[in-house]
């Protein structure tokens, strides 16, 4: 059961979340102006890495937020967590390297 | 190929067994193919044997990164059916359950396919409603399921409790009778055995790292750990890695990669006769032919290329289990696994072209494509050869996100497996 | 039902908490402060901590997330109070008096009998006195707000009153072997 | 006989404590602080089991929790009787009952032992190439005789009485083992005041120092030592000792799962006490100190009951006071062996040889072996072991200079141990995804980098000597403290032992002379895997060890390859050609040992499987004898039976009297979430497809929402309480779905909308009142508030009280009638109920349920969702298009109600249907196809998603979804069932009052 950092309520154990998936898919501000295969691209592809990801989580049974998480897909380890609507943040190399460890 | 009965066995003790031979030749890769095929699981395997065995193509590697058949082919419950409610799915599925059928004569190697029925129980009063419409429309499709009531799925599994005062009492199940299960290894190991012995190149230990595109975008081959191999078409068949290996290719699909865990128990002395699904309560159950229960476990939420989960996610299966079945509680957890599993939004495979030429994909099995094995490999190979899907897996595109024609079973409340 | 409900075991006592009128009052941070004043409390209670005063207790739930809980004695003035400091600032107040029941649970077991129920630490150190928080107790929220070194409030929605208080009792059972 | 080879003086049993005990039905007597295990070695008896293919017989070989063979069932009667127990981890009790398994019809005599006559025609993998033909012989036939002849004990039948317990703990540091390294870093740790848990699987902490008799640790015997720390860790507050625990699981993120058994040592538990427990612990810091694992060696006949590792008949002496035999020859390929023996012969036990596989041994040991006047046979290996149900002898044979076996040489022993050197036990290490590191020097794999925050000290590492062990230990202990902010001081002792386990060792089969075409060395002794077996899976070209396992089953027994798994490799890497450290292990998986699926499962069962949801009203309708149903979590009433009724006769009763006077409806499990703020309306318009900003305060509109995608999702009636408040209603199961989609949205797209969302299902109950004399039995409880059609009309609300109970009073109606839904708090719902009801005593007001409900909603064509769509239906299929706005910009759905297929004509759409027969009630979920006579696969056109007889209609009625099914009014469709075909006509989905004449009074 992985262990993750509300950014609100501090470290919690996964039953107490819910995933929401990628992360910083935003919803086209204008759907009605997208093509079906852009629309598409925003509903369903995804990238799905094998590697760092990017996802959304909900504290459900906790503060009841959406933050957004990096974390590891070949690990689960997490690099780190950050509140909704902050850009993704880049992260250096060693980093990386031990979350993919 | 040396053929597999009881004499060969018999003859071959005579000489302490020395004189058999490698059952598929595991080969250093040569320059270039006409068809390379990505994965080297049930489906991949089974992809090269209908290519050349069906289509005539002899000049075909399967590349596979680790073990022979080491992924999802080798960690699933292994329940075979075919009674989905949709007419796309059940055709493909039933396509596929019709080549089981015979599927240890044709390939000579005993899958121990064992056709001991599938039973789905009802716990509301809408799960009723939903197994009978697939009850309906499973027979005017020419497909096996019936309904049962609580004391008919009873006298067909003992086990079963029924009592009404449980938490989820059951009201009735549905039952394929021509449902069952299969030794999922042996159905890779016999794909590999008879391709092989039609000219198809195994290679193992092998990753596909890029894959080679010609000026106009078209597949030339792929890139891999024991370097370049060039072929004319690519067929992937990477399951959870399909996002992977069609990202080298820069094409995106709908897919999302989760840790789906089962377990088995102590082997015990046959105690369960069939296979039984709640899906209301989350059960899986069926008993290997060496014991186990075979029991699986739901989808970890979160994407993961770990090939595990979290504890609590076999432990919710166990309670359910254990209602159902108050007698198997002192039974013990002898193993647990995971897999990871390739899941599309409608929850339905996509076995289809890709836009990029000469490339071509089998993937979003998901939690339920063993028992698609034969079929999806024979579609597959059709569809590599022809260059065109067969009728049964037209629908089975990745365009039908973009076009809205989803083939929902999830929503239509059938479920996985 | 829920309102009879009762566990007494060896050192495990689960127990009706007095009537209180419950509040759910959401809004942005700034707000809370507002709202806090208005409400008469010392300061905006920090994520996960409680702040009481005169009727008043404030529960801090989430970021944007008050769970008021008022002595019915007091409470229509804290109330209006309340709806004055706020008058024309964006904010949600919502009453759920009845939504939920408050369930007082104490004795020295009450550690590891809440410990079978939820996978966070409720051992003194990390959830002191004065803390609350809302976390899934077997299959059902709670909100656990300890009120003492052996006593906790727990607030669940009605209907999982039976359910909960079923499961401390097996807990608070297991908890002594 | 009784317990003849009881060693007095030795062991740590309680002499004084006589237990009685039965196996296979016979009595024997053991001593308190015997396993089922010692206390039969100490009656002489070694046959303990049988293996799973061949039947052979089986002694035990270990005396842990990695014993393959000695396998039986605990317990009596139907429920409790628990198979495929270990013997070595059975404590025995007065009164225990143990009978073997797989065997027919005694242990002593197996009619499956013929099995091991075929067994050169049953190699790995012989099920593959045969029993094909015929094909039906496979079902029929072979798989039966396959399953009857496999499975090891038998299941229970009856459901286990017992229940289990469960604990989340949190702790600084988690050790994993109590030996020598475990005790040492426990107690590293607890002195620096980190809150420390250690557990071990067995009944007592010390690991291998309870069964060793020579060291001395501080000047004081090892078991002494043992005494003392663990009193030491027992005083520390912050230390908490588990025994009988075994950590099994090793999770992401220092998940660690242990499983205590609480009730099995027990003759008489007490009632309360759960049989077991399963802690879940979440650890700052983890220390593995989990011991190693002696091997056995693979040699003809080592399966024979007798032929035991050097290691257990150490334990059974000097743990248990239990000699294994009188005579024994050892076979070692490590010093450790020397100190059994020397052990043995101290005990009285005739060491007729040692031999020992390396040509040239020399140790400390060694010599005092040969001292004491043991006769050692450097180079010599062991050929066969003879005997049945027992050893009787063995052949010795040197080992040449040129690799071959020489002449053998027979050796009377009624005892023969192996010792193949020791295999750190990396389990714990491994799960945790831990990279393991080949040890060159030991020939083993140990641990590498760690994955987590943990690491691992002691023989699991590959440190065997004592002292080295207890500073490793130590060490470690103070690391994970330190690591965990706990500053910590490393204890040390001053350790005396001689012995020096773990510089030799053997892994694969012995070298014999000959071929042996027939011989049988075991590698995994459960399985019944051979040598010969793991070389034809490398020759048939499985060459992955993952292949082999799974080609021979090599290591899937219930040890799960402990015992065999190092051999095996040895095995494959020498006919693969490579060095073991390039072919590998197989994956370690959890649990380390089988754990009890009730202990998974611990108090989800019977009433607390999952939460049971009532409402505020449901005692009432449990006093009237109402039948219920399970939507989602809740119980619904679904009718109400008065007298005899069955289901039918009491809908249409409860039908008829909201048709025709007052029902009364608990609805109270609808979902209500309260959406408030400025931008309310602007979040309302966003989520749902109808259109929000016009409708007034004191108004309701049925609200409609899809996903993304399209489909439609959930709906339920709006009403606006203030310009800024709504008070949104769903479905009974779509509840937390909908809650969690609207603040997914609110949160991650327009967090710039000042609105809140609060569920506020439970604040109120809600009494539907339905039927035309609905407002008669309203208007004089409602304390004044006007409810004329005038002041009150369809879909309007007002607040207000009833009986002095603050009300939301909507008109509304799912009926088709005039209806009003009566919220009220929670704890008053039971009260105003019970008014109502008095009140419409008079009119003779009727209390129903879901299915009546169903029934009158249908009459009227009104969708539910879940039952008429079914995640693949548009508003305009469910026939809502009207709901959908056709001004706003964008709404969730919006877009993709665009695509070309949601618009294709062919799209099933609601439709009502009418039997020709108006007594035929179609069954729900039958299929519609416009050619009767068509073969299979027939051409289908949709199906019923609705149907029951409608008691107002005097007919019966159904709702379907059939293609392109609002062109088709008017035609006839045919419903093929088994047998028969059912012909029906296509009408509007709306059967009574089309108008709605009935809503607007
Ligand atoms: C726990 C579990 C239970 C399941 N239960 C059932 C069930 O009861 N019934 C059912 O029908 N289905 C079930 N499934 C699903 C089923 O296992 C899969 O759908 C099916 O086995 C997929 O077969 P495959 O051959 O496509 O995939 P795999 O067997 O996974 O083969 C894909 C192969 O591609 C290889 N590969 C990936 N990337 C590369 C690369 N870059 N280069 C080379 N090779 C690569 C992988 O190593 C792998 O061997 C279950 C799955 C799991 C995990
Ligand atoms: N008999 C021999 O000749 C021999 C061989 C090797 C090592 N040793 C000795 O063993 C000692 C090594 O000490 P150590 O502490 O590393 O090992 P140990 O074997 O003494 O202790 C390991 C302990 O871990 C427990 N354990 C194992 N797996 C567990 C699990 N999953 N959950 C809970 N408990 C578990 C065991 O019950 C045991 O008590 C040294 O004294 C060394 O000399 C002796
Ligand atoms: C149907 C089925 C039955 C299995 N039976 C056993 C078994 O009896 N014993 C065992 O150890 N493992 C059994 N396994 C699990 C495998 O050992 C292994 O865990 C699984 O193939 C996943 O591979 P991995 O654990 O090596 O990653 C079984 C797996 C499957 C799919
Ligand atoms: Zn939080």
């Amino acid at each position: 059961m992985l262990l993750i950092r509300c950014p609100y309520c501090g470290e919690r154990s996964e039953i107490e979340f819910a995933n929401g998936g990628e992360a910083h898919i935003a919803r086209p501000a204008d759907p009605m102006s997208q093509t079906d295969e852009e629309w598409a691209q925003y509903l369903y592809m995804r990238d799905n890495p094998k590697g760092l990801i990017a996802e959304r989580w909900r504290h459900a049974h906790g503060c009841n937020r959406f933050f957004n998480a990096l974390r590891d897909t070949r690990t689960d380890r997490f690099v780190m967590t950050y509140e909704m609507g902050r850009p993704r943040p880049e992260i250096d190399a060693a980093t990386l390297a031990e979350a993919a460890r | 190929m040396q053929k597999f009965s009881a004499l060969s066995l018999a003859r071959k003790a005579l000489g302490g067994h020395l004189g058999w031979t490698p059952q598929w030749r595991s080969v250093e890769p040569k320059p270039a193919y006409d068809i390379v095929i990505v994965g080297g699981g049930g489906h991949g395997l089974g992809t090269a044997y209908y290519l050349a065995k069906q289509h005539g193509l002899r000049n075909i590697a399967v590349i596979e990164r680790g073990w022979l058949a080491g992924g999802n082919t080798a960690r699933n419950t292994t329940i075979i059916r075919s009674n989905y409610l949709f007419n796309e799915s059940s055709s493909y599925y039933e396509h596929s359950l019709k080549l089981w059928e015979t599927l240890s004569q044709e390939l000579n190697y005993n899958v121990m396919f064992s056709q001991r029925g599938c039973l789905m129980v009802a716990h509301t009063v809408h799960d009723v409603q939903v197994f009978k419409r697939h009850v309906h429309a499973n027979r005017l499709n020419g497909i096996d399921n019936e309904w049962l009531s609580a004391e008919e799925a009873k006298a067909f599994c003992p086990p079963l409790n029924i009592s009404p005062n449980i938490r989820y009492p059951v009201l009735g199940a549905s039952l394929q009778r021509r449902a069952g299960t299969a030794r999922h290894d042996a159905v890779a190991w016999g794909f590999a055995r008879a391709a092989s012995d039609m000219g198809v190149d195994i290679i193992e230990n092998c990753e596909v790292t890029g894959i080679l595109r010609g000026p106009g975008g078209e597949v030339r081959g792929v890139e891999t750990t024991r370097g370049t191999i060039r072929a004319g078409k690519v067929g992937v068949s990477a399951a959870g890695h399909s996002s992977v290996v069609l990202g080298m290719a820069g094409v995106r699909l709908p897919l999302q990669s989760n840790p789906l865990q089962a377990l088995v128990s102590e082997p015990v002395k046959p105690a369960f006769p069939t296979i039984v699904m709640s899906n209301t309560i989350h059960a899986y159950i069926s008993q290997s032919d060496k014991g186990e229960m075979v029991i699986g476990a739901g989808t970890d939420s979160y994407v993961s290329y770990t090939q595990r989960g979290g504890l609590h996610i076999p432990a919710h299966t166990l309670e359910a289990i254990c209602e159902l079945f108050p007698m198997f509680r002192r039974l013990r957890m002898l193993r647990s696994w995971g897999g990871i599993t390739d899941n599309t939004p409608d929850r339905s495979p996509i076995t289809a072209k890709t836009p990029v030429p000469g490339l071509y994909v089998n993937c979003g099995w998901g939690t339920g494509g063993f028992k698609a094995t034969p079929g999806a490999a024979n579609l597959f190979a059709w569809t590599i050869a022809k260059n065109e899907p067969h009728p049964i897996n037209a629908p089975f595109t990745i365009e039908r996100f973009r076009d809205g024609v989803m083939i929902d079973e999830a929503a239509a409340a059938a479920v996985a497996h | 039902m829920s309102d009879t409900m009762q566990v007494s075991r060896n050192g495990f006592t689960l127990v009706p908490a007095a009537d209180r009128r419950r509040f759910v009052l959401q809004a942005r941070p700034g707000t809370l402060d507002a709202a806090v004043r208005a409400l008469g409390l010392a300061e905006t209670p920090a994520m996960l901590a409680a702040a009481t005063g005169g009727a008043v207790t404030a529960l801090r739930l989430g970021p944007q997330e008050f769970l008021l809980l008022l002595d019915p004695a007091g409470a229509e003035d804290s109330l209006s109070a309340l709806r004055a400091g706020l008058e024309g600032v964006a904010h949600s107040l919502v009453e759920v008096s009845d939504r939920q029941v408050g369930l007082d649970l104490s004795g020295a077991l009450v550690e590891p009998a809440l410990a079978s129920l939820t996978s966070i630490d409720v051992a003194g150190p990390a959830f002191p006195v004065g803390m609350a928080t809302r976390t899934l107790l077997g299959k059902a929220d709670g909100v656990l707000w300890r009120t003492g070194p052996d006593r906790f409030r727990l607030e669940i929605w009605r209907s999982f009153a039976p359910y909960m208080s079923g499961l401390l009792n097996e807990a608070a059972r297991d908890a002594v072997f | 006989m009784s317990q003849a080879f009881r060693v007095p003086g030795r062991g740590r049993v309680d002499s004084a404590r006589t237990v009685t005990f039965t196996f296979d039905g016979r009595r024997f007597q053991g001593q308190a602080g015997d396993t089922l295990a010692s206390a039969l070695l100490a009656n002489g008896h070694h046959l303990m089991g049988r293996s799973f293919k061949y039947h052979r017989a089986r002694g035990v070989v270990s005396a842990g929790s990695d014993e393959p063979n000695a396998l039986v069932a605990v317990g009596s009667g139907p429920a409790l009787q628990t198979p495929n127990l270990r013997a070595t981890q059975v404590e025995v009790y007065e009164g225990l009952t143990a009978v073997s398994q797989n065997r027919f019809p005694c242990l002593q005599f197996d009619l499956g032992a013929v099995n091991t006559l075929a067994a050169p025609l049953l190699p790995a993998g012989f099920y593959y190439k045969t029993f094909m033909w015929p094909r039906s012989f496979w079902d029929r036939v072979y798989e039966p005789v396959i399953r009857r002849a496999a499975g090891l004990g038998v299941a229970p039948t009856a459901p286990d009485p017992d229940h289990y317990a469960f604990q989340y703990a949190h702790c600084d540091v988690l050790v994993a083992g109590a030996g020598p390294a475990g005790l040492a870093a426990a107690l590293a740790a607890g002195r620096s005041g980190a809150q420390v848990i250690l557990a071990d699987e067995t009944a007592e902490v010390g690991g291998s120092l309870l069964s060793d008799r020579t060291s001395r640790i501080d000047g004081r015997p090892a078991a002494l030592w043992v005494a003392d720390i663990l009193a030491e860790l027992a005083a520390l507050p912050n230390v908490r000792v588990l025994t009988r625990c075994t950590a099994f699981n090793y999770g992401p993120h220092n998940m660690v799962a242990l499983n205590q058994r609480l009730t099995e040592h027990l003759a008489d538990p007490a009632p309360d006490m759960p049989r077991e427990r399963l802690w879940q612990v979440r650890a700052k810091e983890v220390v593995l100190a989990a011991g190693a694992l002696e091997r056995p060696l693979v040699f003809e006949g080592n399966d024979r009951p007798g032929v035991m590792l050097a290691s257990a008949a150490q334990t059974y002496l000097n743990r248990y006071g239990v000699a294994c035999g009188k005579r024994a020859v050892i076979v070692t390929a490590d010093d450790s062996a020397y100190r059994v023996a020397l052990d043995l012969h101290a005990a009285g036990v005739t060491v007729a040889a040692i031999a020992d596989l390396r040509p040239a041994p020399d140790s400390a040991l060694m010599r005092a072996a040969q001292g004491a006047g043991l006769t050692v046979l450097p180079g010599t290996t062991i050929q066969r072991a003879h005997g049945s149900t027992r050893v009787h002898s063995v052949e010795l044979a040197r080992l040449l200079p040129d690799g071959s076996v020489g002449k053998g040489q027979h050796w009377r022993a009624d005892l023969v141990l192996m010792s193949g050197g020791y295999t750190p036990s990396v389990h714990l290490f491994s799960q945790s995804r831990g990279k393991l590191a080949f040890d060159e020097r030991l020939g083993v794999y140990i641990p590498g980098e760690s994955a987590e925050r943990e690491r691992s000290a002691g023989a699991c590492r590959g440190v065997y000597a004592l002292a080295d062990v207890l500073a490793d230990g130590a060490a470690a202990g103070v690391a994970a403290a330190g690591a965990a902010g706990f500053a910590a001081d490393a204890p040390s002792w001053a350790v005396d032992a001689a012995d020096a386990p773990g510089r030799g060792g053997y892994a694969g089969a012995l070298p014999r002379r000959g071929k042996g075409l027939l011989a049988m060395a075991f590698v995994d002794f459960q399985n019944d895997v051979t040598a010969k077996d793991v070389k034809l899976a490398v020759r048939e070209g499985f060459r992955s060890i993952e292949h082999i396992k799974r080609y021979t089953t090599t290591g899937m027994a219930t040890d799960q390859g402990k015992m065999s798994n190092v051999n095996a490799l040895g095995i494959a890497a020498d006919a693969l050609g490579r060095p073991v450290e390039k072919v590998g292990l197989t994956t370690f998986r959890p649990p380390f040992t089988p754990v009890t699926f009730g202990a998974f499962a611990s108090h989800a069962r019977g009433d607390l499987f999952d939460p049971d949801r009532r409402t505020p009203i449901d005692p009432w309708a449990r006093a009237q004898g109402a039948v219920f149903e399970d939507v989602s979590l809740w119980r619904r009433a679904r009718y109400f039976p008065r007298g005899s009724e069955d289901m039918e006769a009491a809908v249409r009763r409860e039908c008829l009297a909201v048709r025709g006077g007052v029902g009364i409806f608990d609805a109270s499990t609808l979902g209500k979430i309260e959406v408030v703020g400025p931008d309310a309306a602007t979040f309302m318009n966003r989520m749902y497809v109808n259109a929000w900003t016009k409708l007034g305060v004191g108004k309701c509109r049925y609200g409609l929402m899809c996903r993304e995608n399209g489909f439609v999702y959930d709906d339920g009636v709006v009403g606006r309480i203030a310009q800024d408040r709504f008070h949104v209603t769903t479905t009974t199961g779509g509840a937390p779905g909908v809650l969690a989609m609207m603040e997914d949205y609110l949160q991650t797209e327009w967090p710039d909308l000042d609105v809140w969302l609060t569920s506020t299902t439970e604040e109120w109950a809600v009494i539907a009142l339905q039927g035309p004399s609905a407002r008669a039995v309203l208007a004089p409880l409602v304390d004044g508030l006007d409810i004329s059609a005038e002041a009150l009309p369809h879909m309007s609300l007002v607040e207000g009280t009833i009986g002095g109970v603050p009300m939301r009073l909507f008109r509304v109606s799912f009926t088709g009638e005039l209806g009003f839904e009566i919220n009220v708090p929670a704890r008053q719902g039971r009260a105003v109920w019970e008014a109502i009801w008095d009140a419409g005593q008079a009119a003779g007001i009727t209390p129903y349920g879901t299915e009546t409900m169903h029934v009158l909603r249908a009459e009227k064509g009104y969708i539910i969702v879940g039952q008429e769509t079914d995640g693949t239906a548009t508003p305009d299929d469910a026939g809502c298009g009207w709901a959908v706005s056709k001004v706003k910009a964008d709404f969730v759905g919006k877009r993709s109600l665009v695509l070309p297929a949601m618009q294709a004509p062919d799209r099933r759409q609601l439709v009502g249907l009418l039997t020709e027969a108006p007594w035929e009630v179609l069954e729900e979920g039958a299929q519609l196809v416009a050619r009767p006579d068509e073969a299979i696969p027939m051409h289908v056109l949709g199906h019923v998603t609705s149907s029951y007889f409608s008691a107002t209609l005097g007919r019966s009625i159904a709702l379907a979804m059939v293609s392109g099914g609002r062109a088709r009014v008017g035609e006839t469709l045919h419903v093929p069932m088994e047998g028969r075909t059912i012909a029906v006509t296509v009408t509007k989905p709306v059967f009574y009052d089309v108008e709605g004449a009935r809503l607007n009074v």
